[in-house]
């Protein structure tokens, strides 16, 4: 008898179908994958087996659990939910009540399962079982970084004992090398627990790292669904072909590496942050998020800068374009010496930054064309007719039209927003452009076109890239040397090729070990 | 914990010195001169000049200003120019008439506002929903003096339950001063009861649809229960800065419904005060009153650290 | 524009927002046509036809000096929402960029801002009547100077808030790369994107205003005869409210109907234009 | 814990006891008044606040007003005058004590007087008691006041609040703990609220019929209406005139309507031109149409006056007819004076109800004879600078509440500006003599000479409104003088 049947559910708002006709089922400790890109209804899916549907929501279908329906009321149901399913969200950093220590939220939990007495050591049992140390239970969520967050989650998960776990796409806000331990830890635990395992997610190569049977959905439909071998290697929908293909790479890494001179070189940067002191007490000692970093960019070279999330990476990229200041150090770009917001007005167009989340970086009130043309204040000698035609001629560059400048950042999709972002970067014709994790916020789909206009544009305008990431497969199919950041300081350096095979520092291993397995 | 208090605490300091400076100026720069103002239509200039020197209106105001302060920090405030009493006792006997009204306010406010905010999320959509919210929205909209006047034309004049004004000192007969109170704490209560039930219920509205809340229903509890457990305690943050916005709102409120129900209190005191001219017992009377909305104001303010964990907890590390 | 368009669509779903803008919008055009045209001649001062009855020869009957209720009602409301404006006014004209220094310039300027904030508001709004009236004489200006004070730190606190949570945004962080100073970013990033916080913030601040001068013209501090404001009206009916309860009645219902009126448009703006603004739960500051 | 058997006995007793003594006849009183004083000494302090408390209840004068105005005897039980009116001497009352218990003697007298006329003194009115040369007490009951010149009024004047007499040793202390002679000794004052009397045992005079008195300070009018309806207070001595109306219908209430001392004037600044213009400020006297001014202001309570006199004195002429109501006279005059068309002037308001709503019926009414008037409203401080101090002004509407100061005409730099020898003549002859017959002739000289000249808009007579509860007798109807004189007050059924 099977642990969960899920028989044509059907979700709509106010008449507006989300799901369709959607069949499941999971025996007991079975694990299914569910893959979809964002609005293709898993989550609701997952909210609807679980009974936590938002109350304007229209359910349809049948929804049996050990073969009994879901209860209507919603007492029972909630008491079912705390001691037979576990479910773990996507935000961590909004999950959790923030005014509670999360070993009070892990001990409700437990007493909400039903064990009334010594919940206690059973506290401390979970916090191990997720990898956190016994202290962590008197802090409160923002004291603990995302990872940390997550794994108390999992905890409050497992305090019940479920039979299923329901993991609605667990790792995405993680950086890479978190994600691979959580999904790790996701896998140990429904073996050892031999609990049945519902994983969501649009991440192909984390659902095939984890589940036997995969299931994918688009547009509140079930395009097709099967073993893990059979959907990857031969998918029989279009659909589903092209996620595959999508999370493979190409490989394309330039032939030889042009040897310009150097453009950029910088000596012993370091950035020291002072914790926020009172005006009269004395300053403590903060903390030194860029430790005496040097290295130099040649012309037309394309750079990747990597590391974990907090590795000060990104504070290095701000202070090289020029939006902060370094302690100490120095910097030179062509003949000119600078600190980092001290760069000379004139210097400015010659360097630009393509940031992260498409959605931040446009002004919701400013028609598309006004921001990117804005960069154009750093070189007033141009009159408006060539003004307009250099906008017209990047737009057109990154794949856009003209004629789409004078709409509404809301209007556009991520990929065509991080296409404008690119155009703004280059409308003052920069040397060096500065990337800061130009992909990771976009679909899978999109991500590969993106790289390839990187790519073009690199060579037609002789770009020097410097790309900052935590993505090593992303990287090597941009960069011709990899520089390895770890706690402030560059650990390691080399081509993407021979560091894949021999990393040296432990740090660009931990890297390596937390790439999912090729598909 | 400590650097958030030591914060506050300077930032309260710098706002009284700030005030009791523009107070005294303000007032220094008043026409009209207290000595003739006592004497009358017909008292001649000599008697006049003479009740200035007595009183000490003429050293200059940089030394008068220094002396006030010195003088304030030992509480004393000086000697009221008209009434010739210490302007500490005079501040003091009609602070007992007003800090209970203010207090009381307050306390009706929270006793009847808070309960029909989390009654109206509750229930939210249903007609007693929007019943509530446009009691509330009437709440706001009624001038309180004109309220004042019908709570005592009702209570009052008809039924005769309440007396319509006047207060009974609390020594004398302190039943008589509670039932001096009702009525103007009323008054005074009623719009402020009315933004807590708004702002209750839209913090309450809000807080069902946080994520936390998700998780304690994936957890085993009803939405009801997950909303009492945790969503309460958050949806206090918003009503906790309202609260201490409003202790500002009533004391300018005290000084309305002080006239409507004549009552003894400090608001009056500084409206006769002015006219009259007294401005030692004005100055002194308008610090205390400032003393009391930043000092509410800084108890909220420790009040949402000790509530908030996020702004006395250092962020977690990079 | 396609926000206007998205945006008109749907307030017409909006019950309540509709009820406030029309009732607003009513109120508005009564108290500007009372600037051109009253059923009398508004202070002319006519004691033979004292306490006439309604619906007689003056549709809303005569005050205890003879004056058509009608007329003051329209020239009141024209009173009362010009100081209420103007105080908006003020209070926007000068908290709105203390608030946007406070947030772009931050550290003891912004610490400075807030303890003027702090010590402004501690100033309860009818003290400051109080001394600026005897400063300058009572007055309808006054009343303006007055609540317009105490409407600077309720901008500032809104502006300041709106701008920080904006402050660290990537286009923020564009705009200085190209070049643009504070002052600019500002104007052309930060302004245009609080503007529905501010907007929603006025409407509030305006009904509030409406009700702050009506008590200041009950203490006797607010418009002053021969000029006439709803406050002012309320009052002098208040001693004979048990002979002529209407006199009372109409400046009462008058002050409740547009105050209701400006609260239901100024939610409905805050949901319509930016429902992210509602999530905030921001704080709706009262006088 | 046991039952207390024995309390609730006592309790049910004692509540019999009570029901019982309501039927017997009150003795205490709670009366409104509108003003707070700002202290208690009436000798260091011109408000008429402080004497409505304390006149003939908590002080006494060697003299007092009775309720005609007439003097009567006070401490001075009799008197006698000299020939030439300079020499007055007055045998004491025996037997009298301050409230404190020290004993009352002529050294007190002599006391109260060297301290009004001393350089330092600080009372309102010291040039009423200008003419006094010296005060001796010639034995414990018996005291000689010498006059540089005789003074027709100086029996009056010292029987004014201004003069009562006041013991050495609480003096200092009378402004927040008053010590009288009176027939009521101060109990508690609650500041903002209430002011406590209670009757002195050891009165020397006739013992009051009432033995608890208070006032009560309700400044706003609707308030004043709702203590009354709901029976808190017991009677108003001078209440707003809007909803009288309302206890004339109410059989539990009386009304009291009389008159004060109070002239209501449109003050003319006679140096200001136009106003130096005889014709101008005739014209101005013809456009005032009094009794509309009456109605809307005090919905219909105040009597006419067309001279500064107040109508229940003896003395008092009408002289409403000199200027009556005529626009085309006005008008004529006004085109005669070189202003065919009018021009327009300034009226400072201060902050009381007859001002203000006054001020907008006298501008529409001059509007008429094409004369604008702009209405600026003043506080009562800068009323004092402005207009009384500097003599900044055009118009003005003001009550001088001050008892037969028609004298104040005849000080050329008072604030009128008003300089006329024949007045001042007048004026001179009238503070020497003490013959009555004499003195009449000269006040109605001085009263017409005032309205002919058309000085100032003479309105009309700040009526005194009282508002009782119905079973109060012996209210005094008029106020001839500052004060609300408890003495006579008791409850009748």
């Amino acid at each position: 008898m099977s642990l969960l049947e899920v028989k044509g559910l059907g979700i709509a708002f106010s008449g507006r179908p989300v799901v369709e006709g959607l069949d499941l089922t999971l025996a007991p400790s079975e694990r299914l994958g569910v893959i979809g890109e964002s609005g293709s209804g898993k989550s609701l899916t997952a909210l609807a087996i679980a009974g936590l549907l938002p109350d304007t929501a229209e359910r349809t279908g049948t929804i049996l659990f050990e073969g009994s329906p879901l209860p209507e009321d919603e007492a029972t149901m909630a008491r079912l939910r705390g001691k037979r399913i576990g479910m773990v969200f996507q935000e961590p950093m909004s999950a959790l009540n923030p005014l509670m220590q999360v070993g009070e939220q892990i001990a409700e939990a437990i007493f909400l399962s039903g064990d009334r007495v010594g919940y206690g050591t059973q506290v401390l049992a979970l916090l191990d079982e997720v990898g956190l140390e016994p202290q962590h239970r008197r802090r409160y969520p923002h004291e603990l970084s995302g990872g940390q967050r997550q794994r108390v989650m999992i905890a409050m998960a497992l305090a019940s004992r479920p039979d299923l776990l329901i993991a609605d796409e667990p790792t995405s806000a993680l950086d890479l090398v978190t994600q691979r331990q959580v999904l790790d830890l996701l896998d140990r635990l429904a073996r050892n627990r031999r609990m049945a395992l519902l994983f969501i997610s649009h991440d192909l190569k984390a659902v095939a790292a984890l589940c036997p049977r995969i299931m994918v959905m688009q547009a509140g439909r079930v395009v097709e669904a099967g073993p893990r071998e059979a959907i990857l290697g031969h998918p029989r929908e279009r659909y589903t072909r092209m996620l595959v293909g999508a999370a493979r790479f190409r490989i394309h890494t330039l032939a030889n590496a042009p040897m310009g001179d150097p453009l950029f070189t910088a000596r012993q940067i370091s950035r020291r942050f002072e914790s926020p002191s009172l005006l009269f007490l004395p300053r403590r000692a903060g903390t030194l998020a860029v430790d005496a970093v040097s290295l130099t960019l040649r012309r037309a070279e394309s750079v990747a800068l990597v590391g974990p999330s907090g590795c000060g990476k990104s504070t290095l990229a701000r202070i090289i374009v020029g939006l902060d200041r370094a302690t100490d150090g120095t910097m030179q770009f062509d003949r000119t010496v600078y600190h980092g917001s001290d760069l000379p007005g004139a210097l400015r167009p010659d360097i630009s930054l393509v940031f992260q989340d498409p959605f931040g970086s446009f002004n919701p009130r400013l028609r598309i064309g006004a921001s990117v043309s804005e960069p154009l204040r750093l070189l007033p000698d141009l009159d408006e007719a060539a003004r307009r035609r250099r906008v017209a001629d990047m737009v057109e560059a990154v794949g856009l039209s003209p004629d789409m400048l004078s709409r509404y950042p809301h209007q556009f999709s991520g990929g065509q927003r991080q296409r404008f972002a690119i155009a703004r970067a280059l409308v003052t014709r920069p040397r060096l452009v500065v990337l800061d994790e130009p992909v990771s916020a976009l679909d899978v789909s999109v991500r590969g076109e993106v790289l390839a206009l990187l790519h073009r544009l690199r060579a037609d305008f002789g770009l020097t890239y410097l790309v900052i990431s935590h993505d090593l497969d992303m990287v090597r199919a941009l960069a011709d040397r990899v520089l390895v950041m770890s706690a402030g300081r560059i650990v390691e350096e080399g081509r993407p090729a021979k560091l894949f095979e021999k990393p040296e520092h432990e740090q660009t291993r931990a890297l390596l070990a937390a790439r999912l397995p090729e598909l | 914990m400590i650097p958030y208090v030591l914060k506050r605490l300077a930032g309260f300091v710098a706002t009284l010195l700030a005030a009791a400076a523009v107070t005294f100026l303000l007032l220094d720069a008043l026409p009209g001169d207290p000595a003739r103002f006592i004497l009358g239509i017909n008292a001649s200039p000599e008697a006049v000049q003479a009740l200035r020197l007595q009183l000490g209106l003429e050293a200059p105001p940089l030394e008068r200003f220094i002396r006030w302060i010195g003088g304030m920090l030992q509480g004393d405030f000086g000697l009221s120019y008209t009434q010739g009493a210490p302007v500490s006792a005079l501040i003091a006997e009609r602070l007992a008439v007003t800090f209970p009204l203010a207090l009381a306010a307050m306390v009706i406010s929270i006793a009847i506002g808070l309960p029909l905010g989390i009654l109206a999320a509750r229930r939210r959509g249903s007609l007693a929903d929007t019943g509530l919210m446009m009691l509330a929205q009437l709440g706001v909209a009624v001038p309180n003096f004109w309220f004042g006047m019908l709570l005592v034309l009702l209570f009052s004049v008809t039924l005769r339950w309440l007396p319509p004004g006047g207060f009974v000192p609390w020594d004398e007969n302190a039943w008589g001063a509670i039932r001096s109170l009702v009525l103007p704490s009323f008054a005074l209560a009623l719009p402020q009861a009315a933004i807590l039930a708004r702002v209750m219920r839209t913090a309450l509205v809000d807080v069902q649809s946080a994520d936390y809340i998700r998780t304690a229903r994936a957890k085993g509890l009803t939405m009801g229960e997950a909303v009492w457990r945790h969503g309460v305690r958050n949806a206090l943050l918003p009503v906790l800065t309202i609260l201490g916005l409003q202790f500002a709102f009533l004391v300018a409120g005290t000084i309305i419904v002080e006239n409507v129900f004549y009552l003894p209190g400090l608001g009056r005191l500084i409206f006769t005060a002015i006219s009259e001219r007294d401005l030692i017992l004005v100055r002194g009377a308008i610090i205390v009153l400032v003393v009391g909305v930043t000092l509410t104001m800084l108890v909220v303010d420790l009040l949402y650290g000790l509530v908030d964990p996020r702004l006395r907890v250092r962020r977690a590390s990079r | 524009m396609s926000i206007r368009d998205h945006w008109a669509g749907r307030a017409l779903r909006h019950p309540s927002f509709v009820i406030g803008l029309l009732g607003t919008l009513a109120f508005i055009g009564l108290a500007l046509l009372s600037a051109v045209w009253t059923p009398h001649v508004v202070d002319r001062v006519n004691i033979a036809a004292r306490f006439a009855p309604l619906f007689g020869d003056y549709l809303l009957g005569t005050d205890h000096l003879g004056r058509d209720i009608a007329s003051m009602l329209m020239r009141g409301a024209l009173t009362s929402l010009t100081v209420a404006a103007v105080a908006v006014g003020i209070g926007l004209v000068i908290g709105v960029p203390l608030g946007l220094a406070a947030a772009i310039v931050g550290g003891p300027f912004e610490w400075l801002i807030l303890r003027v904030n702090d010590f402004l508001f501690a100033f309860p709004a009818l003290i400051v009547a109080v001394l600026i009236t005897t400063l300058f004489g009572p007055g309808a200006t006054n009343a303006m100077l007055a609540i317009g004070i105490f409407n600077i730190p309720v901008f500032a606190r809104v502006a300041r808030g709106g701008a920080l949570s904006l402050k660290s945004l990537d286009y923020v962080a564009a705009a200085r790369l190209a070049g643009l100073s504070s002052l600019a970013i500002a104007r052309k990033h930060l302004l245009p994107n609080i503007a529905s916080l501010v907007i929603v913030q006025a409407t509030i601040q305006l009904s509030l205003g409406i009700l702050a001068e009506a008590g200041l013209s009950y203490v006797g501090l607010g418009t002053q005869p021969p000029g006439t404001s709803l406050g002012l009206m309320l009052r002098d009916a208040q001693s004979i409210f048990l002979l002529h309860p209407h006199l009372a009645m109409v400046p009462g219902l008058a002050i409740m109907f547009i105050v209701v009126s400006l609260n239901l448009a100024g939610d409905g703006l805050r949901d319509l234009i930016d429902p992210r603004l509602r999530k905030e739960g921001l704080p709706r500051v009262a006088a | 814990m046991q039952f207390p058997i024995k309390t609730v006995l006592y309790a049910a007793v004692a509540s019999l006891v009570l029901i019982g003594a309501a039927q017997a006849q009150r003795t205490d009183i709670r009366i409104g008044v509108v003003l707070e004083p700002p202290a208690l000494d009436p000798t260091a302090g011109a408000a008429e606040a402080i004497d409505i408390v304390v006149y003939q209840n908590i002080f006494e004068g060697l003299t007092r007003v009775d309720e005609t105005g007439a003097v009567q005897p006070g401490l001075a039980t009799d008197w006698t005058i000299s020939e030439d009116g300079l020499t007055y001497t007055f045998n004491l009352a025996e037997g009298v004590t301050f409230h404190d218990g020290t004993p009352f003697s002529a050294e007190d007298v002599v006391f109260t007087f060297e301290r009004i006329l001393a350089d330092d003194s600080v009372n309102a009115q010291k040039a009423l008691y200008a003419p006094i040369e010296s005060v001796t007490a010639i034995d414990a009951a018996t005291v000689e006041i010498v006059l540089e010149r005789p003074s027709g009024m100086f029996l009056f004047d010292i029987g004014r609040g201004d003069a009562v007499i006041v013991s050495p040793a609480t003096a200092d202390t009378n402004a927040t703990d008053p010590v009288g002679t009176g027939p009521f000794r101060f109990v508690q004052w609650n500041r903002g609220s209430r002011i406590q009397l209670a009757r002195y045992e050891e009165y020397w005079g006739e013992l009051p019929a009432l033995t608890e008195a208070s006032y009560h300070f309700i400044g706003d009018t609707a308030a004043g209406i709702n203590a009354l309806l709901a029976e808190e207070v017991d009677g108003f001595n001078n209440f707003a005139s809007e909803s009288i109306a309302l206890f004339e219908a109410d059989p539990r209430f009386k009304v009291l309507v009389g008159t004060t001392e109070g002239e209501i004037i449109m003050a003319t600044n006679n140096r200001q031109p136009p106003f130096d213009d005889l014709r101008v400020r005739q014209a101005l006297a013809h456009a005032i149409d009094r009794q509309a001014l009456i109605d809307g202001v005090s919905n219909g309570f105040g009597v006419p006056i067309g001279s500064h006199f107040a109508p229940h004195h003896p003395y008092y002429v009408d002289l409403t007819g000199t200027y009556p109501h005529d626009l085309e006279a006005a008008r004529a005059l006004l085109a005669e004076a070189g202003f065919p068309d009018g021009f327009s002037t300034a009226m400072k308001l201060p902050p009381v109800n007859y001002a203000r709503l006054g001020g907008q019926i006298l501008a529409s009414q001059f509007a008429e004879i094409g004369v604008t008037v702009e209405l600026i409203n003043v506080e009562w401080a800068q009323w004092l600078t402005d207009v009384l101090t500097n003599k900044d002004y055009d118009l003005s509407i003001v009550a001088h509440v001050e008892p037969f100061d028609i004298g104040i005409y005849a000080d050329p730099d008072y604030y009128f500006g008003y300089d006329d020898a024949d007045f001042q003549a007048i004026i001179s002859e009238l503070s020497t003599t003490t013959d009555d017959a004499r003195r009449r002739e000269l006040a109605v000289a001085a009263q017409t000479r005032l309205a002919e000249q058309a000085v100032n808009g003479f309105l009309y007579q700040l009526p005194q409104i009282g508002v009782w509860n119905a079973k109060v007798e012996g209210q005094w109807v008029d106020s001839p003088i500052e004060g609300v004189v408890l003495r006579d007050i008791r409850w009748v059924d």
